[in-house]
C-alpha cells in the first residue's frame, strides 16, 4: 500500500515517520516535499512529521501551513484521505485549519520529553479500534509548544462528538481537558503530539504506538 | 600595493590589544618584510590567539596516544573518524563555549552545540548524538539559577529543532565554577568509511564555496577573548553575541550531505573560532595551496563591513568548500534547493599566499606557512601540583545516622538525579536510542541505523580528583569513562577530550595541565583507548581564580549485537549482588567527605590501570555471556550510590552487605576505582566466583536485590521510594521560583 | 514605510507565558505586579505606497500567517517617518 | 496603571525569526516585504503610583527579567488611562 510522509524543512521526524509506515506497509513511503504542489493519486494515508518546520519560528507549524502542498491536502483530506499530523505535523494541521484549536507554548515553559501515558478517549476511531478502550497506553512526548487550546464552544462540540481521541494521564503540557490528540468530525484526520512513531520498536520506546498504524492501515 | 602599506593604525597599543606579543610581532615582520595592516594584524592576532594556536597545549597534546587498529583519523581534522565494521565510521569530538556561555548562557550554550555538530557533519557524517559535559558554581550562587536556565535551554533549544537527540551528559556544581561556568558540547557521527571528507584544499585553481548564513559583525575577537581570562572590565570587551538558528543548521546538515553524495566537493571546513580567517588558512595549509578571496563576494547580513570585520566575525552556521570545478552549478542548486546563501567567493592558487581584495583593492597579502605552522609554540614553566596526605579510614570517624549519611550523599548536588535537564532535551528523536539519561545508566546507547549493532558514549571527568592530584586524576578520567562504557557491553574504541583549565601563564596552572594530560595518556595507552579528537579551553579563571583542572573525555564504544547490551536497569528480585574489583575503603577526596563532613582534601583514590582493565574485560565477557541482570560501575559515592542508583533504575530495593573487615562509611562510601556492581542469577553466581579467581579478579557477593527498601544490615535502612523523591527533587527546588537573566 | 503588526492572545485564551512573568516578578520583589501579558510586535519594511492599500496588504499578512485568529488577535501600525 | 515593554533585538543581532518570517511572506506574494524583525510586548497591570517611581521600577525589572540587555533592547511606556 502506498504512503507519503510531507517534509518541510527543518521537519526532524520524517525519517522515523518513514520507518514506522514502511514497518508495517513493508513498503518505503514517498517523501514529499512541501514545494510539491500535489500529493500523488495512488497515496492512501498521509503522515505530517515532527520536527521544527522553519524552525518554529513565528509559531510552531504557521509558516509550513502555508507551503504549497498543504492545499492539495486538504482537499485531498476532504475527499476522505487519511491524515495523521504528529507533534509539529498536529501543530500544522491545526494552524492549516484542518483541526480546531490551537497548540500554545507548555504551561510550564520548557520543551518537556518523556513518556507519557494516555487514556483512550475514543477508541472507535479508524486510528484507534484496535485499542482495548480500558488500557493506558505510553508513548513518548518531545515538545515545547503542546499545550491544546480551544474556546469553550469548541470544546464543548469536539467532547461532545467523540473528536477527543487521546487525553494525558499525568497532563505535561496544560492541555485543556488533558487533551493530546483530537480527530475531525469526519474521522479521517487525526493530530496528538505524542509521537506514536517512537513507539513501534520494543528496543526503542516500546509498542504502544503500534496500533494506530495498524489501525488506521488496516481500515484501507 | 593599496592597503597593503604600513598603516598609521598599527600602534603599539592596537599590537598589544590584539594580544600579539613583541616577540610575535618581529616575526610577523620578518615573514612580511614590512608592516601589517590592520586586517593582516587581525588576521595573524587570531592565528596565534590560543584557541586558534594551541600555543600553550601543542607540545603536550603531542604525546597522546592517537593511533590504533580502528583510528580512521586522529586529532588534526574537524573531528576523529574510528572503524566500527561493515563500512561504517563514527566521527566525534567534544568542544568548549565556556566564555560565551557564561555572557549570554542560552545563545553561548546553543551556538557550541551548533559548532560541535558542524565540526561532525563537515566530515561527511549524519550526526546522531550529542552529549553535554556541564560545570556550574555553587547552587546557592546568585548567578548559577540563571547560568543553569539559559544553558539547559539553549543546548535544548539548539539540538532539539536540529533533531539529533541529546542522550547524555554529565553536571556538576562547585565553588571552583562561580565566576566561569563550564558548556563542553559532544557530537557524535556516522559516515560511511570510504566518504569521509577532509579539510585540505586541494589543486590550483578551483572555485572556492561560501554557504550559510550572512556573515554580520557577531562574535568579532571571539577567538582571542576565549584566551584571555575575565576581569571585571569583561563587560567592555564583549563582542557581538552570537545568535544561532538551528534551523539554517538543519538545512546545512541536510545540503551538504546531499552535495556530499555526489563527486562535487574536494575540500570542506566549517567557519568555526575565528571564522573565514582559520577555515580558509587552514584548507589552504592542509593542501599546499594558495588561496585568492574577493570578499566584496561575500554574502553580508550588514552594510559597511570591512574587510577586517568580515575575515575575524564568527557569524554561525557557515561552511567554506573547494568545488570540483564543472561543478560549480550542481553546488549552487543544492544550495539554492534548501534555501541557503552560496557564493563563490574565490580560488585556489599556487601563490602559497593569502590575497583578499576588497572594493577592487588589495587589503591583505601574506605567505600561508608562517599564519600556521609558525604560530608560537610555548613551553610554559609549569610546576607539578604537590602530593596530597592519604586519609585512611580510621582517620574519619563514623557517621551516627547512617540513614542520614546516606541520604546527604545522595544529594549532593552532583549526585542527585539531573530529570530536571535531561527531559528538556529531545533523547528519542531518530527513533534509534536504545538507552540514555532517562536510565541514568553509565552509558548512552544509540543503535547504528538498519542494523544490530550500537555505539556507547559517555562523558566523564571528576575535576575534584584532577585539583587533588593532576595525574592520578587524569588517569580516572579515562579510566571511568573506559569503565562506563565496559558496563553497558561496549568495547571502548576511542575518546575526545575537552580541556578546561585556568591561565597557562602561572606555572601551577600549567602543572594541572601537564599532569592531567601524563596521567590521561597513561590510561590511554594501558586500555589502548586513543584521543582522536578534542580541544583546549585555557583561561577559565576570573580575578585570578582558576577553576579546578577538567579535562572532560567523550568516550566512544561498539556494542557488536543488540542482544548483548546490559544496563543499571535490570536487576530482578531475588538477584544476588557481586561487586568485581578490590575496596580499600577510600575516602580522600570523595563526596562522602564533601557532604558530611564538608571537607575536600586527601589524596584521590589512585587506578591500578593493569586491575581496571583485567576487571572491565572480565565484566565485559560476563555481559557477552549473558552471565548478569544488570551492570552498574562505582564511582562517585562508592558503592552505596551504585547501589541506590542501580536500584532507582531497576524499580527494586536490596539488602546489602559488608563482606569486608572495613567500618561501614568506608565500606559503603569509599571510592575505589576499577570496580563494578552486577546483579545475577543464582545459577551464575559460583561460575562468576570461581571464574573471577581464576583470572586473579577479586569478585564477592554484597547483597541481594529485592523488596522495597535500601537495607544495609550495618549501616541504613530507608525506604527507596522516600530516597528516590529526595534525590529527584532536588534540581526541581533549586531551579523553581524566578531567574533573573544574567 | 514601516508597519508594526501587534499580536496578542485574546481575551479568555489563557496566557502561561504572561503568568509566569508575573509571578516571576512578584517572586523577585516587584509586588506591584498584579499581571502581565505577553504578544509580539512584527516589525516590517515594506516598499512605498498608498497608506490603505498597504494597510490592506498587512491586514492580508496577518490573517494569513502573522496572526493564529484562533487565539490572536493583532493591531497594525503605519509609520511612514521613518526610512 | 499599564505599562507597556517592547523588546527587540540589539542592531546587529541576528534575527533568525525576522528573516524567515520576511522570506515566507515574500514566498507567500507579499514581495513588497523588504525585512522583518521580531520582538516582543509585554504589558503589565501595576499598582497605581507616581509615573517616575513607576518607571523606575519598571526599568529595574526589564534589567533583571524582562530584557536580555546582552542582545536585546528595550522600551517602556505607560499608560494611565487604561485600567
Ligand atoms: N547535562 C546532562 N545532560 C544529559 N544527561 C545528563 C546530564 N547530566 C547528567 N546526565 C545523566 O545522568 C546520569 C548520571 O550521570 P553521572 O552521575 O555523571 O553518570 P556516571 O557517573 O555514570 O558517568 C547519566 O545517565 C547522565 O547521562
Ligand atoms: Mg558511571
Amino acid at each position: 500500500m502506498q504512503t507519503a510522509v510531507i517534509v518541510f524543512p527543518a521537519s526532524n521526524c520524517d525519517r522515523d515517520a518513514a520507518v514506522a509506515l514502511e514497518t508495517h506497509t513493508g513498503k518505503a513511503p514517498h517523501m514529499i516535499w512541501h514545494k510539491d504542489t500535489s500529493i500523488p493519486d495512488d497515496v492512501r494515508f498521509v503522515v505530517v512529521p515532527g520536527g521544527f518546520s522553519y524552525g518554529d519560528y513565528l509559531r510552531s507549524g504557521a509558516i509550513a501551513a502555508q507551503s504549497p502542498v498543504i492545499k492539495d491536502l486538504k482537499q485531498k483530506a476532504e475527499a476522505g484521505l487519511p491524515v495523521l499530523g504528529i507533534c509539529n505535523g498536529f501543530q500544522i494541521l491545526t494552524e492549516a485549519g484542518m483541526l480546531p484549536g490551537a497548540l500554545m507554548r507548555n504551561a510550564g515553559q520548557k520543551f518537556v520529553c518523556k513518556i507519557s501515558r494516555l487514556r483512550l478517549a475514543n477508541a472507535q476511531t479508524r486510528f484507534t479500534k484496535l485499542y482495548d478502550a480500558k488500557h493506558e497506553i505510553d508513548i513518548p512526548v518531545a515538545h515545547h509548544d503542546g499545550n491544546y487550546f480551544a474556546d469553550d464552544d469548541t470544546l464543548r462540540r469536539i467532547e461532545g462528538s467523540g473528536q477527543v481521541v487521546f487525553r494525558y494521564v499525568d497532563n505535561p503540557n496544560g492541555s485543556r481537558g488533558d487533551i493530546a490528540g483530537i480527530i475531525n468530525q469526519a474521522g479521517n484526520v487525526l493530530g496528538m503530539m505524542p509521537h506514536p512513531e517512537r513507539a513501534i520498536d520494543p528496543l526503542h520506546g516500546g509498542t504502544d504506538g503500534s496500533n494506530i498504524f495498524k489501525s488506521i492501515l488496516g481500515s484501507l | 600595493m593599496a592597503g597593503t602599506s604600513k598603516s598609521d593604525d598599527i600602534t603599539l597599543d592596537v599590537i598589544a590589544e590584539h594580544g600579539i606579543s613583541g616577540a610575535e610581532y618581529k616575526i610577523i615582520l620578518d615573514r612580511l618584510g614590512r608592516e601589517p595592516n590592520l586586517t593582516e594584524l587581525g588576521i595573524f592576532s587570531v592565528m596565534w590567539s590560543e584557541h586558534c594556536s594551541y600555543k600553550s597545549s601543542r607540545r603536550h597534546l603531542g604525546k597522546f596516544l592517537t593511533t590504533g587498529k580502528r583510528v580512521i583519523q586522529g586529532p588534526g581534522e574537524n573531528a576523529g573518524v574510528i572503524d566500527i565494521d561493515d563500512g561504517d565510521a563514527i566521527i566525534f569530538k567534544m568542544e568548549s563555549h565556556n566564555h560565551p556561555s557564561y555572557i549570554e548562557p542560552y545563545q553561548g550554550a546553543a551556538t557550541g552545540v551548533g559548532g560541535i555538530m558542524r565540526d561532525v557533519f563537515t566530515m561527511g557524517a549524519r550526526p546522531i548524538a550529542l552529549l553535554n559535559a556541564l560545570r556550574f558554581g555553587e547552587p546557592d550562587h546568585p548567578k548559577t539559577k540563571s547560568l543553569v536556565d539559559g544553558v539547559i535551554a539553549g543546548i535544548g533549544g539548539y539540538g532539539n529543532c536540529v533533531g539529533v537527540p541529546t542522550v547524555g551528559g554529565e553536571t556538576n556544581f562547585h565553588a571552583g565554577y562561580n565566576g566561569n561556568i563550564l558548556v563542553n558540547a559532544m557530537c557524535v557521527g556516522l559516515a560511511r568509511a570510504d566518504n569521509v571528507f577532509y579539510s585540505a584544499a586541494k589543486g590550483v585553481g578551483n572555485p572556492i564555496f561560501y554557504v550559510g548564513s550572512k556573515t554580520g559583525r557577531d562574535g568579532i575577537h571571539g577567538a582571542t577573548m576565549a584566551s584571555a581570562e575575565f576581569d571585571d572590565d569583561s563587560e567592555e570587551k564583549r563582542p557581538t553575541v552570537q545568535v544561532g538558528d538551528p534551523f539554517t543548521e538543519k538545512l546545512l546538515i541536510e545540503a551538504c550531505l546531499e552535495l556530499m553524495a555526489t563527486d562535487a566537493i574536494i575540500a570542506i571546513q566549517d567557519m568555526g573560532a575565528a571564522g573565514l580567517t582559520s577555515s580558509s588558512i587552514e584548507m589552504a595549509d592542509k593542501g599546499g595551496v594558495g588561496v585568492a578571496l574577493n570578499l566584496d563576494k561575500v554574502p553580508q547580513r550588514e552594510t559597511g563591513m570591512t574587510a577586517y570585520e568580515m575575515m575575524l566575525s564568527e557569524s554561525q552556521e557557515r561552511m567554506l568548500m573547494v568545488i570540483q570545478p564543472g561543478k560549480e552549478q550542481l553546488a549552487f542548486d543544492v544550495f539554492e534547493k534548501w534555501g541557503l546563501d552560496v557564493a563563490e567567493i574565490g580560488t585556489t592558487t599556487k601563490t602559497g599566499r593569502l590575497v583578499l581584495t576588497h572594493g577592487g583593492k588589495t587589503v591583505c597579502d601574506i605567505p600561508i606557512a608562517p599564519l600556521a605552522d609558525d604560530a608560537p609554540n610555548l613551553n610554559r614553566p609549569h610546576t607539578p601540583t604537590a602530593p596530597r596526605d592519604v586519609i585512611e579510614p580510621s582517620d574519619i570517624i563514623e557517621p551516627q545516622d547512617y540513614n542520614d549519611a546516606l541520604v546527604r550523599v545522595m544529594t549532593d548536588p552532583d549526585m542527585t538525579s539531573k530529570r530536571w535537564i535531561w527531559e528538556q532535551y529531545d533523547r528519542h528523536v531518530m527513533a534509534d536510542t536504545m538507552d540514555s539519561s532517562q536510565s541514568g545508566g553509565d552509558a548512552a546507547i544509540i543503535r547504528i541505523h538498519g542494523t544490530n549493532k550500537a555505539i556507547a558514549v559517555t562523558t566523564d571527568c571528576t575535576p575534584r580528583y584532577c585539583y587533588a592530584d593532576p595525574y592520578e586524576g587524569g588517569k580516572q578520567v579515562v579510566a571511568e569513562s573506559w569503565r562506563n562504557l565496559t558496563a553497558v557491553g561496549a568495547d571502548p574504541i576511542a575518546i575526545t577530550d575537552c580541556l578546561n583549565f585556568g591561565n597557562p601563564e602561572r606555572p601551577e596552572i600549567m602543572g594541572q595541565f601537564v599532569g592531567c594530560i601524563d596521567g590521561m595518556n597513561e590510561a590511554c595507552r594501558a586500555f589502548e583507548y586513543p584521543v582522536v579528537s578534542g580541544n583546549v579551553s585555557l583561561y577559565n579563571e576570573t580575578n585570578g581564580v582558576a577553576i579546578p583542572p577538567t579535562p572532560a573525555v567523550g568516550g566512544v564504544g561498539l556494542i557488536p549485537d543488540l542482544s548483548l547490551i546490559k544496563t543499571l536497569k535490570g536487576a530482578k528480585a531475588g538477584d544476588t549482588l557481586i561487586m568485581i574489583g578490590e575496596t580499600d575503603g577510600w575516602l580522600g577526596s570523595s563526596i562522602y567527605l564533601r557532604a558530611l563532613m564538608g571537607r575536600e582534601d586527601g589524596a584521590p583514590p589512585p587506578v591500578d590501570l593493569a586491575a581496571e582493565k583485567r576487571n572491565g574485560d572480565y565484566v565485559r565477557k560476563l555481559i557477552r555471556n549473558r552471565r548478569v541482570s544488570a551492570v552498574h560501575d562505582l564511582s562517585d559515592g562508592g558503592f552505596a550510590s551504585a547501589a541506590c542508583e542501580m536500584a532507582f533504575s531497576s524499580g527494586i530495593g536490596a539488602t546489602l552487605s559488608n563482606p569486608s573487615d572495613l567500618p561501614a562509611h568506608a565500606w559503603y562510601f569509599g571510592e575505589d576505582q576499577g570496580r563494578y556492581l552486577i546483579a545475577t542469577d543464582k545459577n551464575s553466581i559460583n561460575p562468576i566466583l570461581t571464574t573471577a579467581n581464576g583470572l586473579g579478579v577479586k569478585a564477592q557477593i554484597v547483597g541481594t536485590v529485592g523488596g522495597d527498601r535500601l537495607t544495609a544490615k550495618d549501616g541504613f535502612d530507608v525506604s527507596l521510594s522516600g530516597l528516590k523523591d529526595r534525590w529527584e527533587s532536588w534540581m526541581p527546588t533549586l531551579m523553581s521560583g524566578a531567574t533573573e537573566t544574567v | 514605510m514601516i508597519a508594526r503588526v501587534y499580536v496578542g492572545l485574546k481575551p479568555g485564551v489563557l496566557d502561561p507565558q504572561g503568568r509566569t512573568i508575573a509571578s516571576s516578578l512578584n517572586d523577585l520583589g516587584f509586588e506591584e505586579v498584579q499581571d502581565a501579558t505577553q504578544g509580539k510586535v512584527i516589525e516590517l519594511k515594506l516598499a512605498n505606497g498608498e497608506r490603505d492599500l498597504v494597510k490592506a496588504r498587512v491586514k492580508e499578512m496577518c490573517e494569513k500567517l502573522l496572526a493564529n485568529t484562533v487565539i490572536e488577535s493583532y493591531r497594525i501600525e503605519l509609520d511612514e517617518t521613518e526610512e
